[in-house]
């Protein structure tokens, strides 16, 4: 870990929305290039990019569309620099096949997904939670990503520091799966000095120039990266490689290759994912929860521990990779897990697999009122102690 | 490929430090002219006098995507069609850079078109070499926006019905400041323009055309590689700064080569560098 | 064709009978490619919009060279963007239409996807699987785009989806594909594979008369009254064509009955509901399994597309030493079985699921288990197809695991084992 | 957006074709007020691919007089646009342009009205007609939104055209400028002011550039065997009687 550079870093207190907390939370990570595309409800990120660009001398550009937006992104990394791009559902989409690439040529780099309801053009101003799946397994074959999801303007600062980390670290894509609520909410940012912002370099190779292998696998199981133009000549391919980049078209390969991305990070899932319990330890109802939701989930969790109810909240700060042990242990203890989501059930069912039977799950949908009501959440907990027999497969709570 | 070793020999080729020895043997069938643009451009990567260290190849997918494996450059095999907006971001993340996109015409003007439009008109900075077979050739023969009308093709089983694209007049009119075309055949040529479009600034363009023994060729009878070399031989013009709208490649008709556009125009760097300065010029007075 | 378009008519009277200039009855020898082509021509499908990719190809040609005697037409598009967005218009012109792509033309198509949904568009589309991420190993198989095919697009939607195994099943299924399609007026994926993309054998193709084709669901009403999006017989709304006067405005935005956006996120919550509904409540009439020996089965193999073909010498392996095997394929993987699952679940010893990736639809069975039977996955990262004695080692320690373990069993295979610890040396 | 749509009406009405076999694509959202009251079908596309749904409409049913409504500079449906004009898809697109905003009073600052801008400004904007023309349309031509009489001709005009016809409208794009009312009022008023008609210009030299004036006219009009025509002969020449000639009265 590394201190961050002071220059671009807006130390101190403001009020900025969650779009401008991202902006400055991906310059004190040392993001210095962006390329997107406009689209609501990503714009203002955008916007932001392009004003503070002049000041800390980064690089922006407009793509004609998405797909160029994520392509052009991987290229700048592989020059060295750190890099963003910011989208919503449809965008998302049309990122999927470089998601890919990155993905098989390792690259870091950080997607911003400002969700909206969908699918299709959908509502574009309005939130949604509907791309969390998508996340994990949009693009075709098999892989493994990060996704982090923010809940407030000070954690889409602190969790875009976060993402530019894990990406580094882990040499992976990181998807921030923010949403429109978020974006737009305006609040208090608490930007620390640089020297407390603590960042993971990139992990270069250090060798001979002539000896340098883009997929040799370090201790960690991570390769090491080389900038291009410093005369290393190496050549990467989104096809199956080996470790010197060069695509081999058998199964043994694509056995060392594939398997070994996704382990990269099944192996490390223990150190990656985070959540934020909030008493659990006592409770017989647990609200798992991620992004905007979260904050609706502790408002329905304070008024419903005000009333006695044994009442707990496991917040998902990374939902990719899913804290599987966590869940399952909780489930053993607790009588129900109530999951809020702005979709029609995506990580619930994960949630579900992860419980082994052991708890009930009640999935409390997309609701019809604003996303800081907890009225919803608190009939669903009262719905939930009353319920006596455990019962199979997802509870839909209805309003 | 793998598994082949390196070729050992005391015997050094000239073009040895230009390419990746060991991925020797390459891909491409006899008679194709890939290999001989790859060598014409590994000449005039000498003949252009630039640090080899600085210049990036970037290929999409297909037979000439394959030539960023061969190159013995910091060389990026990238998606279907997105070698232009990938090397868009390697030149902006690194301006020192001389980045070549080296693909096929499927790759860059049927699934990558629009990012070749886009490209030329911000004028980014980067040669593109794109080689023309008039045809899907990894993929077994499928009609590609350049086949020429009637010609045959494994998805146009009865003749091609729509008319093809004419590279240059499409690189010209979205705004290439240097666009030229050659046939395999002509070597030297093809080796100057390459090197000339190599110290060029801005968005460059220069097509090769090329037999496809294999598909195109054989499907259409028109034999082998060789056979299509004569053909070039024989029904290539050279006419320089020909207006770029008369340059269609009808089936079997007289191709018309050379060079058709050298132009200055800001590039997207210059002008957004300026942009830059202006707005820090605009912050310092306020 | 002539569709019955009655709206008081049951279901079973609006089925009909395939068009017999449709169909080339007769006995062939055909890849699975070639079999998809004539099964979707069979089916009354009258466009095509493709590009070239590998492994899927041959379809697409297929297709070209028959379209032109059918009446029906091919156009190979300039991207697979533009080939589904083509598809998309097509249907709604009022022909059946399908496209034809593998895993990175899928990954491109999966904004129009969810167009397709929101539209409640009628289409096909065959992705023939090969070996991804990314360019991945284009010529040879993998399966690894399952979970893409119902998560890929953004946004809440259900989706079908149907694994065939076999030349025979890629004529049979992709005409059930179509009538899917009309049916709940959803796009339908035939996930395929290169094997049984590329494996060539007899396809027997049945007279017109014994192929059920599912007819567009049109609205017969008067035509000032249409409402695109009314709800009808299951959820599922009626159709109408563009050019009938019926003063279509349809959009990819939230909208209400008469396709007319709406920016009212209360009305939201019920209309992109029923998108998931329609599928989610006919999920019994739409689910299509094949299940053998599950009675007294103790390992039960959860299998799909390809994948089951090689499992059943696994299966009979285990046979012949006693292990009590039953087979549960897996003709339509979304919806999942959840229900066939959990009920299988408490009578089972353990699932063995194997696939050629690293773990997708096995989350799925993990899921529905409840904790109450082992999950073992044997993965295969594509590329080829698993090694039978990896699926008969997997049955056997299956049947012999005492233990409820929580989780999926990552079964260490052979190629695994090769490649990471005996310091198997990588060739081509 | 109204004075193009009225334009449109308008030729649809001089044109005399059936309201009901005209079909619009779109990338931008119609008031279905004005769809209902034109009585054509419509379908607002995914961003950038109302050119290829569109393809797809016109192939099924050829019978259908297919209009794509284009905006957001054709930056994400480029390449479907110069793809449709190679192969001369009969299809009338009407490519809705809004892009000079950094023209107006000036250089923008980096506050404000940059972030309204919907291509950064200092990007050189494309010369719609000429790159029509390179890629094969048959009909190209160019109007500000206040041009009503000439819109209302070339419209005509272009419906009737058998192939890849573009009419480039220079109009304030209601969705950049919400609110701003007098910037929009002002823009337009720049844009007729600052246009000169040249009919028959080589589109060329049709570009826009912060100097000079906005050239505006027809441009191109020609005739080419559109895909369809094409596909027909081509298919008849091969396969003679065994072809079924595509594109009869019911597709």
């Amino acid at each position: 870990m590394m201190k961050a550079n002071p220059k671009g870093i807006l130390s101190g207190t403001h009020n900025l929305s969650g779009s401008e907390a991202c902006v400055e939370g991906a310059l004190a990570a040392g993001c210095r290039f962006f390329s997107g595309y406009p689209i609501q409800p990503a714009i203002e990120i955008m916007q932001r990019f392009l004003a503070r660009a002049p000041q800390v001398g980064a690089t922006f550009i407009q793509m004609e569309d998405e797909i160029s937006a994520i392509a052009a992104l991987l290229g700048a990394v592989w020059t060295g620099k750190k890099g963003v791009t910011a989208t919503s559902g449809p965008g998302f989409s049309l990122m999927m096949e470089n998601l890919g690439l990155g993905v098989m040529l390792e690259t870091p780099c950080v997607i911003v997904n400002v969700q909206r309801a969908g699918p299709s053009t959908g509502i574009p101003n309005r939130p949604g939670q509907g791309d969390m799946m998508q996340a994990r397994w949009g693009s075709h074959g098999d892989y493994e990503i990060i996704a982090l999801s923010p809940s407030s303007p000070q954690e889409m600062f602190d969790f875009t520091i976060k993402a530019f980390n894990l990406s580094e670290r882990y040499r992976v894509p990181v998807a921030l799966m923010s949403d429109e609520y978020v974006a737009h909410l305006r609040e208090k940012v608490v930007i620390s000095p640089a020297s407390e912002i603590k960042l993971e370099p990139r992990r270069y190779y250090e060798g001979p120039k002539d000896k340098y292998l883009p997929f040799k696998r370090d201790e960690d199981f991570v390769p090491r990266m080389v900038d291009i133009g410093n005369g290393y000549k190496f050549h990467v391919t989104g096809l199956t490689h080996d470790e010197r980049g060069y695509p081999i078209m058998s199964e043994e390969c694509q056995e060392f290759n594939v398997h070994s991305i996704v382990r990269k990070i099944r192996r490390h899932a223990d150190r990656i994912f985070e959540v934020q319990e909030a008493e659990t330890d006592d409770a017989e109802i647990v609200i798992v929860s991620y992004g905007v939701t979260s904050r609706v989930a502790l408002k329905a969790m304070e008024q419903a521990r005000e009333s006695g109810m044994r009442v707990g909240s496991l917040k998902l700060i990374t939902v990719w990779p899913f804290p599987e042990k966590r869940v399952a242990e909780l489930a053993k203890k607790v009588k129900a897990f109530l999951v809020p989501e702005m979709n029609y059930g995506q990580i619930v069912f994960e949630v579900e697999r992860c419980s082994y039977g052991n708890a009930n799950i009640v999935f409390i949908p997309y609701g019809e009122k604003e996303v800081d009501d907890p009225d919803d959440l608190l009939s669903a907990i009262k719905q939930a102690i009353r319920e006596k027999k455990p019962r199979k497969g997802i509870i839909e709570y209805n309003k | 490929m793998g598994s082949l070793k390196t070729i050992e020999s005391k015997e050094v080729h000239p073009m040895d430090n230009l390419l990746r020895m060991d991925r020797i043997p390459h891909i491409w069938c006899p008679g194709c002219g890939i290999g001989l643009a790859v060598s014409a451009f590994a000449n005039a990567l000498e003949k252009a006098k630039i640090d080899l260290n600085k210049v990036c190849i970037v290929s999409g997918i297909g037979c000439t995507g394959r030539v960023a494996g061969y190159v013995k450059l910091d060389s990026f095999h990238t998606t279907h069609g997105r070698a232009i907006p990938f090397a868009t971001g390697i030149k902006l993340g690194n301006p020192k850079l001389k980045v070549v996109v080296f693909s096929g015409d499927g790759d860059l003007i049927s699934i990558g078109g629009n990012h070749f439009i886009h490209a030329a008109r911000r004028n980014i900075d980067m040669l593109v070499i794109c080689v023309n077979n008039f045809i899907y050739a990894m993929t077994g023969g499928q009609v590609a926006p350049t086949t020429p009308l009637a010609a045959y093709a494994t998805t146009s089983p009865y003749g091609c019905v729509e008319p093809p694209f004419n590279i240059p007049y499409i690189a010209d009119s979205s705004g290439a400041v240097y666009v030229a075309r050659w046939t395999a055949l002509h070597i030297r040529r093809l080796t100057n323009s390459m090197a000339e479009a190599l110290n060029k600034t801005g968005f460059s363009v220069v097509e090769v055309i090329s037999p496809c023994a294999t598909y195109y060729s054989r499907i259409n009878r028109l034999g082998d590689g060789l056979d299509m070399m004569k053909f070039y031989h024989d029904n290539s013009e050279i006419r320089h700064w020909e207006d770029t709208k008369n340059l269609d490649i009808g089936f079997q008709t007289k191709i018309t080569v050379g060079k058709f556009v050298d132009r200055e125009r800001p590039t997207y760097n210059e002008s957004y560098n300026k942009w830059l300065s202006g707005i820090r010029g605009a912050q310092d007075e306020g | 064709m002539n569709p019955i378009t009655n709206g008081s008519l049951g279901l079973g009277v609006l089925k009909m009978k395939a068009d017999p200039r449709d169909v080339n009855t007769g006995v062939y020898y055909i890849d699975g490619d070639v079999a998809a082509g004539q099964g979707a021509l069979a089916a009354g499908c009258k466009f095509i919009g493709g590009y070239p990719i590998t492994p899927s190809t041959e379809a697409a040609e297929a297709f070209a060279r028959i379209a032109p005697q059918a009446g029906a037409m091919f156009i190979q598009m300039e991207d697979e963007l533009a080939s589904i967005a083509a598809v998309v218009g097509a249907s709604w012109a009022g022909v059946k239409s399908m496209t034809i792509t593998s895993g990175p033309g899928f990954s491109l198509m999966m904004e129009s996807i969810g167009f397709g949904a929101m539209l409640e568009t009628p289409f096909v589309l065959l992705n023939i699987q090969r070996a991804g991420p990314s360019t991945g190993v284009p010529t040879k198989t993998g399966q690894a785009d399952m979970m893409q095919s119902r998560w890929g697009s953004h946004g809440d939607y259900e989706i079908i989806v149907i694994s065939p195994d076999s030349p025979q099943e890629m004529f049979d299924y992709t005409i059930k594909a179509f009538n899917l399609a009309e049916r709940y007026r959803c796009p339908v994926m035939v996930m395929a594979d290169e094997c049984v993309g590329h494996m060539t054998e007899k396809v027997a193709i049945p007279p017109a008369d014994e192929i059920e084709v599912e007819p567009r669901r049109f609205y017969d009403g008067k035509i000032n009254e249409y409402l695109p999006f009314r709800p009808g017989e299951d959820l599922v709304p009626r159709m109408a064509k563009a050019g009938d006067g019926h003063k279509l405005y349809i959009t990819g935005l939230i909208h209400d009955e008469r396709g007319y956006p709406i920016k009212n996120e209360e009305y939201k919550s019920t209309y992109t509901k029923r998108l998931v509904d329609k599928i989610r409540l006919n999920k019994e009439k739409i689910i299509e399994l094949i299940e053998e020996e599950t009675d007294d089965a103790e390992v039960v193999v959860v299998s799909y597309g390809i994948s089951s073909r090689v499992a059943v010498k696994g299966i009979e392996k285990a046979r012949e030493k006693g292990i009590k095997v039953g087979s549960l394929r897996l003709i339509t993987v979304w919806p999942f079985p959840d229900a066939k699952i959990a009920e299988l679940a408490k009578t089972v010893k353990a699932f063995v699921v194997p696939e050629i990736n690293y773990g997708q639809i096995v989350f799925e069975v993990e899921r529905c288990s409840y904790g109450e039977a082992n999950v073992v996955l044997v993965p295969h990262g594509g590329g080829g197809v698993h090694n039978p004695d990896d699926m008969f080692d997997a049955i056997e320690y299956a049947s012999k695991e005492k233990k409820r373990i929580e989780g999926t069993i990552e079964y260490k295979t052979r190629l695994e084992k090769s490649v990471f610890e005996e310091g198997g040396k990588l060739q081509e | 957006m109204n004075p193009i749509i009225t334009g449109f009406a308008k030729g649809i009405e001089r044109f005399g074709i059936e309201p009901s076999r005209v079909c619009v694509a779109s990338d931008i959202p119609f008031e279905p007020e004005v769809v209902s009251h034109l009585g054509i079908d419509f379908f607002h596309t995914t961003r950038g691919r109302s050119i290829a749904f569109g393809t797809g409409l016109k192939l099924a049913n050829p019978t259908l007089r297919v209009v794509l409504f284009v905006g957001d500079l054709m930056t994400l449906g480029g390449n479907h646009f110069v793809h449709a004009g190679r192969r001369n898809m009969e299809l009338l697109v009407i490519c809705v342009n809004n892009f000079v905003y950094g023209k107006i009073g000036g250089q923008p600052t980096p506050s404000t009205p940059i972030t309204f801008s919907p291509y950064a400004t200092f990007e050189e904007p494309f010369n719609v007609p000429h790159l029509a023309n390179s890629c094969g349309a048959v009909y190209t031509a160019r109007w500000t939104a206040l041009h009503t009489d000439e819109l209302t001709i070339s419209m005509t005009e272009a419906l009737g055209k058998q192939g890849f016809s573009v009419i480039e409208v220079l109009s304030p794009g209601p969705n950049y400028y919400k609110g701003i009312k007098e910037i929009e009022s002002n823009l337009i008023d720049f844009y007729f002011e600052n246009s000169v008609i040249k009919n028959g210009e080589d589109p060329r030299n049709v570009g826009i550039s912060p100097e000079g004036k906005i050239v505006v006219g027809k441009f191109t009009d020609k005739e080419r065997p559109t895909f369809i025509d094409s596909y027909n002969t081509q298919l008849t020449k091969v396969l003679g009687d065994k072809f079924i000639p595509y594109g009869g009265k019911n597709g």
